[in-house]
């Protein structure tokens, strides 16, 4: 068990920040947001993770005040908060793109929040400079917004939210904006921010790295509805819907239909004509469509027919090298046609495999995922 | 069109593109610069007799002696103020309303409330005015039908009439920067504005107007100039009591044929209306060129 | 070939006109003015622009003075015989300058009150439109006959100290004095003798210092209104005919003149103005009421009494154009 | 402001903004309305005899039957036409030149110099072309000097200064709209034209002036309705009456103090300008609300 | 050996569609593009690799010829075409957003480079059909451009070019737009069409996984220079600078100085003075300051001392997990201070490794690189 999994344990069920109850919004006909409910623990990270326009930027404004729901309540520290102006709400929300005051310096952008809570004037310099402390930006006070680095208005930004000393703090895919290289630190930071602040964090993305490393927990969201809430392990390795299979993580996805079931082992006829082994959760009905999804990085690859007993072992053909330094992959090809991606293990034996190579690849039942298509996934109950 | 491929937007000028332009730019500044150099030359001389001028600042001093003059100036110049001010005041909620409250046709609708005065030439506009507001007009029977007065009323040639018929000439000119302004001003900004605990008067004053005052300052300083150089409406509606300073200009140049005068009236005009101006712009501690980019 | 015409409203009747445009195949262009129009637009072009200007001839040698923007009269060219003899050598003396004559008389008249008997009956001179009882219905315009008229009303004879600056100038400054505690009485400032026509007509005016003309056509339609010659005397006034400096249809324009002076020609143009032309004879074709109301108004003592208007020494009107600027400015 | 925080920008009106908002509307609209009833109502009576009217369209006929009036309106129409194609063709190069060329500097102090023409009275500005065009004037003068012309030339009173006038006084009008969308013209959409084998021309016809079509209808819209409605300019610069249908409002309403025929007049002067807008969309296909967004 | 690299190989030295001879590009005083020189042979996909505003779009900018060079050459299939205008050279540009004209449809984007080509109207609905299906597009000719999703944009961006069968096509990321899946996918598209086409492709990105996956040949570039030009696995394996070395894949950094030497192996002592060794390219004089690279996926972790004899082999606390499915890494601590980021392998075994625990990470010195510090690199020769 990993430590966010083991914060969530320690405070769960002790008291939430926040919680929803059926929340709903409609634009028109259309259900943006559609009975999600769900509740948060003091001092966790939570994300919300889900392809674009799925609802959550719509979700998160409710939370803090600029959206009202059309059924459902928002309970904040265990009142509702419905009726409360968001510049009332206990919550302060971190805007994609920042939203730091241009004409303001970066003192000013933090004092702003202080003055309209009636902290003292006196004691703003303090609690500006043990924020900006916080996130290690000590002697920033004075600077410009445009004299800051994306990286370093980022801190600000949650710096001005953190003073106020929120119950909640909101983050609208914050990183969005950053480049590559900065987003990576960046991560690690937020998460370390958010430990340091001991601050119930609700982070919205649609990049499933970000939500993964940092997060307690994640809700996977879909068409306006929560499809499973879980902590990163649970939906990596045990996703409830073909959905949260597919966007989680990186898969091999192929159709298919079930020819035999035995226990938990299912035997699956691909549309290409492969055969497969794969675990199944639930029982499938023989002949019913499935989606069947194998990670990359389980499939063995092996230049002989691997000795111990593999669930599936396939020969297949190298088409070519997907070369990206420690998360190189093969493109592979069976006889029947059917291209699998494959992780390139990071030993010396692999580089010299051609374009054109036959090779084997295996992998045990268990080691793949497989969910009846056409059944629409049912949203997660209350958790 | 003679522009280089690909040169279009670098700093590089381009031959071809400078021979097209440079006539025009020449027009642009010499129809204004050669008529001022011009009147310069007209308002340095006095007639000491039957076509025999000499050179002199008296048609400049008259304006400094004659109080006159300078009344008639203070007067126009503390009216366009007001002039300015009032409609900035009320442009301002509309433009905000337009820039940041309404979406799609509601939008465009109200806009082109705002644009409707521009479909009627300005003096028809007067005209209707004048109908409406004499004593023997629309309203004036209205309010003898309604009971409110018992005999006519003059509502015409008033400081009132000049002043709201001002106002209406000038709205589009302070809404169009102010909409422009207030349209670049990110909504996530006003959203974190009230996220943090403010008011929508804090919000207003420490993040909306901040970000709109290049709008503001350039909508008032373009108000400021046309109404300042108005003459139609003031002279229509004003009548016996108009007194406007380009009244004096136009007077000087038609009716007493007092070329030298008017040329004067207009280069002081030009100079003291680009004093105000200034210093409006150092009070308020903006600079000219943010405001008009 | 047009003839490019700057001249008063009424002046130039759209029948003349046609007539005159199907008898020479001269096409006639009609610009309406008034005498500090016509200068202003003459002098801007150093009279260019227009082939023939009618100001009045008090206003004539002044501006040829200052502007020179007219052009001498061949005398020779028009049909002198046509003309009121003693008109002709008045205006010639008028509007001599440089030893050249400039101007040719057309149309005569007056300025004096109109005044709505029923509701301004008090009204006998300039300086009764000044009286309490007529607040806010009364309306002269803001030009130099006023100051004349005025300065009259009030005891002086401003014209004989045309040559005396100083003196003009005291004079001047009395009547600034009147107009600005006059002003409470002005309903309007009237600059277009319809507009001043349409005050009268709709009773927002009941007395106003205007054209004799303007009041018998009100008289008309309306006996209560009427023209009044002031007692100190109406202002007599001969508008001309003038060579701009640099017409470009001199010709034309003789033809013009000889061509309005015929007197059934003249007549018409007495109709339609109001007043009175030089052209010999042409009373025998005006019809009898507009005689009849010339006489109710001008019994022979007040014909006597008319001022005529000298020509303006250059300078003057400088002088008259602050005192109206004052006492446009004042409240 | 009574914005209601956080739903500043969602179609639900806020009462608050409502009440703030519902006179200023209204004082927009009544303003131009009302007067326009009034006008309406005078244009339709005929007075029949001293303070008695009958209603009439004798107004409107004369219009169509005095060929004299037609003919100005005609004349109006035909010169503001010109006037506005002229200050398009003058005004592209120069937006395209601010919006797609320059950058920093140069690019305002261009802007700058096309707001010129607002810092100067329209009347002091008339003036001074007036002393400037007349045969004494300096263009005079200078071609004299330059052996062009022997004797000196008259450039007032005639329809070239006039169409100068209007064209100068227009083009801020057509610059901003052009400028507008210009800008807002992806410069990698030019770039990609001429990337694709376009000529300077091809990228033009093809790219840039699809693009600025709206900027390109707007602008026209107000400068034609501008031209048409303009009465200082041609009536100072023209000299002669009767050139200019605002004029002959003018005439009506002053001189003639007939309300009756100058309300017809101004009422005529809404449609005909309003039905000759219309075409021109109809004609170029485009329509008024995306024009005017 | 990938089949990029063996691409390339077979090609060399036949035929250069495009090469550059020390170009360079200055604005006002500051150097955009300094002294740049390569050439790329027919047929090869080569990108350009660097953060931001090191000059890249700058360089592109002065092949399509959008902007002149202040020295240097171009030569296109030979000749130089320095004097020709953009819309004159036998390149093309896929734009960064794209640059569809919105005013037209797909098939007009598509014919608007035919026309002016001059090519036969009656010639035009045939190549549009046929490379709107080369792009997996038939039959979106009618389709106005605001119907498309981004990455049928893309393809119509591309076809647009491709139809004109220019010598070079060059992108400006054009991927930067696109969401995390979407340029996952168009990764491989990409690669497919330029090798359907077969048309020199130089592509220029800030993303390494982009450049390492498509390209043949990568040049990474730096504050106007290139700091070296080869395959992906030799920037990856082989950086012969500082800065390729940490801008191409992940790295762990440490500043440190030389304590011994021996042949190609350094001792070092880092900062937090952590003795390692490491094996060296160059000879680095003793106590000179040094810059060491090891890559996470090198280090192995043993929850016991491991048997094999290791180079390296440090004893470390678990600090936390970063959970990213396949792509997990492990944050631990030396004794002494200095953090590790540490890829963690697929296996089972690592799961249950909880903050705290002690565990053994170790690596061979030949697995490491190292750099002196603060000599300025050379830029590239000539290739
Ligand atoms: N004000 C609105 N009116 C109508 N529809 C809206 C409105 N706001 C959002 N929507 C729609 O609701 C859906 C959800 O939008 P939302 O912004 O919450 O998505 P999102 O998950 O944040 O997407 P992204 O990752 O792109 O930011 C979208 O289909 C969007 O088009
Ligand atoms: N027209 C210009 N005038 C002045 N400096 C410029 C100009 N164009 C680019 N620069 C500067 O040249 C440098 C290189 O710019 P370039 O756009 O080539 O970078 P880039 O590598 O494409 O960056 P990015 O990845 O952000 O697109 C930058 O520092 C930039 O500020
Ligand atoms: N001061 C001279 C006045 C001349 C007036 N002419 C009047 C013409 C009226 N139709
Ligand atoms: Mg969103
Ligand atoms: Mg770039």
């Amino acid at each position: 068990m990993s430590d966010q999994a083991f914060a969530v344990d320690a405070d769960a069920g002790v008291q939430e920040d926040l919680a929803c109850t059926l929340l709903s919004k409609h634009f028109g006909e259309f259900a943006a947001v559609d009975e999600v409910s769900f509740s948060i623990p003091r001092g966790a990270f939570f994300s919300i993770l889900g392809p674009s326009g799925c609802g959550k930027t719509t979700l998160l404004r409710m939370l803090a005040g600029f959206q009202q729901p059309d059924s459902g309540d928002i309970l904040i520290k265990g009142s509702s908060v419905l009726h409360t102006a968001p510049n009332k709400r206990p919550v302060n929300m971190v805007f994609q793109h920042l939203a730091l005051f241009p004409t303001m310096s970066v003192a000013e952008n933090i004092a702003y929040g202080l003055k309209r809570k009636g902290v003292p004037k006196r004691e703003h310099a303090a609690l500006i400079d043990e924020v900006l402390a916080k996130v290690q930006l000590p002697g920033y006070g004075d600077k410009r917004i445009d004299q800051l680095s994306g990286g370093q208005k980022q801190r600000v930004a949650i710096a001005r939210c953190l003073v106020l000393n929120p119950a909640v703090l909101l983050l609208d895919e914050p990183l969005g904006a950053l480049d590559l290289k900065l987003r990576e630190q960046m991560k690690i930071e937020l998460k370390r921010l958010q430990r340091e602040f001991n601050t119930t964090f609700v982070y919205i993305t649609h990049d499933q790295s970000e939500a993964l490393v940092m997060s307690d927990q994640v809700a996977v969201m879909n068409k306006g509805r929560f499809e499973q809430v879980g902590t990163p392990q649970e939906l990596y390795y045990q996703p409830k819907t073909a959905f949260v299979a597919g966007f989680v993580g990186d898969s091999n996805q192929y159709a298919g239909t079930v020819q035999a079931q035995s226990d938990q082992i299912i035997t699956i006829v691909t549309e290409h004509g492969v055969r497969l082994l794969s675990q199944s959760r639930q029982p499938m009905p023989l002949g019913s469509p499935i989606t069947l999804f194998i990670r990359p990085e389980v499939m063995q690859i092996s230049t002989s027919r691997p000795e111990a007993e593999q669930d599936n072992c396939l020969q297949v053909t190298i088409l070519r090298m997907l070369f990206d330094g420690a998360r190189s992959q093969l493109q592979v090809e069976t006889a029947e046609g059917a291209v699998l991606t494959v992780a390139l293990p990071q030993t010396a034996d692999f580089h010299a495999l051609e374009p054109g190579r036959s090779v084997y690849v295996s992998w045990q039942a268990g080691q793949s995922l497989c969910f009846p298509v056409s059944t629409e996934t049912q949203p997660e109950s209350v958790q | 069109m003679s522009v280089e491929p690909g040169n279009f937007n670098r700093t590089q000028y381009r031959l071809g593109f400078w021979l097209l332009l440079a006539p025009i730019l020449l027009w642009l500044s010499l129809l204004i610069i050669l008529p001022h150099i011009d009147m310069v030359l007209v308002s340095l001389r006095e007639r000491i007799a039957a076509r025999q001028y000499a050179f002199s600042f008296s048609n400049y001093t008259a304006f400094f002696t004659e109080p006159l003059y300078w009344n008639t100036f203070v007067r126009t110049a503390v009216m366009s103020i007001i002039a300015t001010v009032l409609t900035l005041i009320i442009a301002f909620p509309v433009s905000f309303y337009i820039a940041k409250v309404l979406t799609g046709r509601p939008k465009i609708a109200l806009f082109i409330l705002c644009l409707i005065p521009f479909w009627v030439s300005e003096l028809v506009r007067t005209y209707g005015w004048m109908i409406l507001l004499r004593e023997t007009g629309l309203i004036s029977g209205a309010l003898q039908w309604l009971g409110l007065v018992d005999q006519p009323v003059e509502m015409l040639y008033n400081d009132v009439a000049i002043m709201v018929g001002l106002i209406y000439t000038s709205m589009l000119f302070m809404v169009v920067p102010l909409v422009t302004t207030l349209d670049s001003l990110d909504n996530s900004l006003i959203e974190a504005g009230y996220d943090l605990g403010g008011s929508s008067w804090h919000v207003m004053r420490s993040i909306v107007i901040p970000h709109a005052m290049p709008g503001i300052m350039s909508g008032c300083i373009v108000v400021f100039m046309l109404t300042l150089g108005n003459y139609l409406t003031p002279t229509l509606l004003g009548g016996k009591n108009s007194l406007w300073f380009t009244e004096q200009i136009y007077t000087q140049f038609i009716t007493r044929f007092n070329w030298e005068q008017g040329a004067a009236f207009g280069i002081l005009l030009l100079i003291l209306s680009s004093l105000i101006v200034w210093l409006g712009l150092k009070i308020t501690k903006q600079s000219f060129t943010r405001v008009m980019s | 070939e047009t003839l490019r015409l700057l001249t008063w409203g009424g002046y130039a009747p759209q029948d003349v006109v046609e007539q005159f445009e199907k008898e020479t195949g001269i096409e006639v262009k009609i610009t309406l003015s008034n005498n500090e129009d016509m200068i202003s637009k003459l002098r801007a072009t150093r009279g260019a622009g227009f082939d023939l200007a009618q100001p009045s001839q008090d206003r004539i040698v002044s501006a040829q003075a200052d502007f020179d923007i007219y052009k001498p009269m061949d005398l020779s060219k028009i049909e002198t015989a046509k003309i009121i003899p003693s008109m002709l050598a008045a205006t010639r003396k008028n509007t001599e300058f440089e030893g050249e004559v400039y101007g040719v008389p057309h149309v005569w008249g007056t300025s004096g009150l109109i005044v709505n008997r029923k509701a301004a009956a008090t009204v006998k001179d300039y300086t009764d439109l000044c009286d309490d009882s007529l607040s806010g219905s009364v309306s002269y315009r803001l030009k130099r006959p006023t100051l004349i008229g005025f300065a009259f009303a009030l005891g002086e004879d401003p014209f004989a100290a045309y040559g005396d600056t100083e003196k003009y100038q005291a004079i001047l400054d009395k009547v600034e004095a009147k107009l600005v505690a006059c002003k409470s009485n002005v309903k309007a400032y009237w600059s277009g003798g319809d507009a001043l026509l349409n005050l009268m007509r709709s009773g927002e005016v009941s007395a106003a210092m205007a054209w004799d003309a303007g009041g018998w056509k009100l008289n008309a339609e309306n006996p209560d209104i009427t023209f009044v010659a002031p007692k100190s005397g109406a202002l007599g006034w001969i508008d001309t005919f003038v060579l701009p400096r640099k017409t470009k249809a001199e010709e034309a324009a003789y033809k013009w003149i000889n061509f309005v002076m015929q007197p059934e020609v003249a007549a018409r143009i007495t109709e339609s103005a109001g007043n009175f032309t030089a052209a010999k004879g042409s009373d025998d074709f005006v019809n009898d009421s507009l005689k009849a109301q010339f006489k109710e108004s001008f019994p022979q003592a007040d014909l006597d009494n008319i001022n005529w208007y000298p020509p303006v020494p250059a300078g003057l009107e400088e002088m008259e154009g602050k005192v109206l600027d004052r006492v446009k400015a004042a409240n």
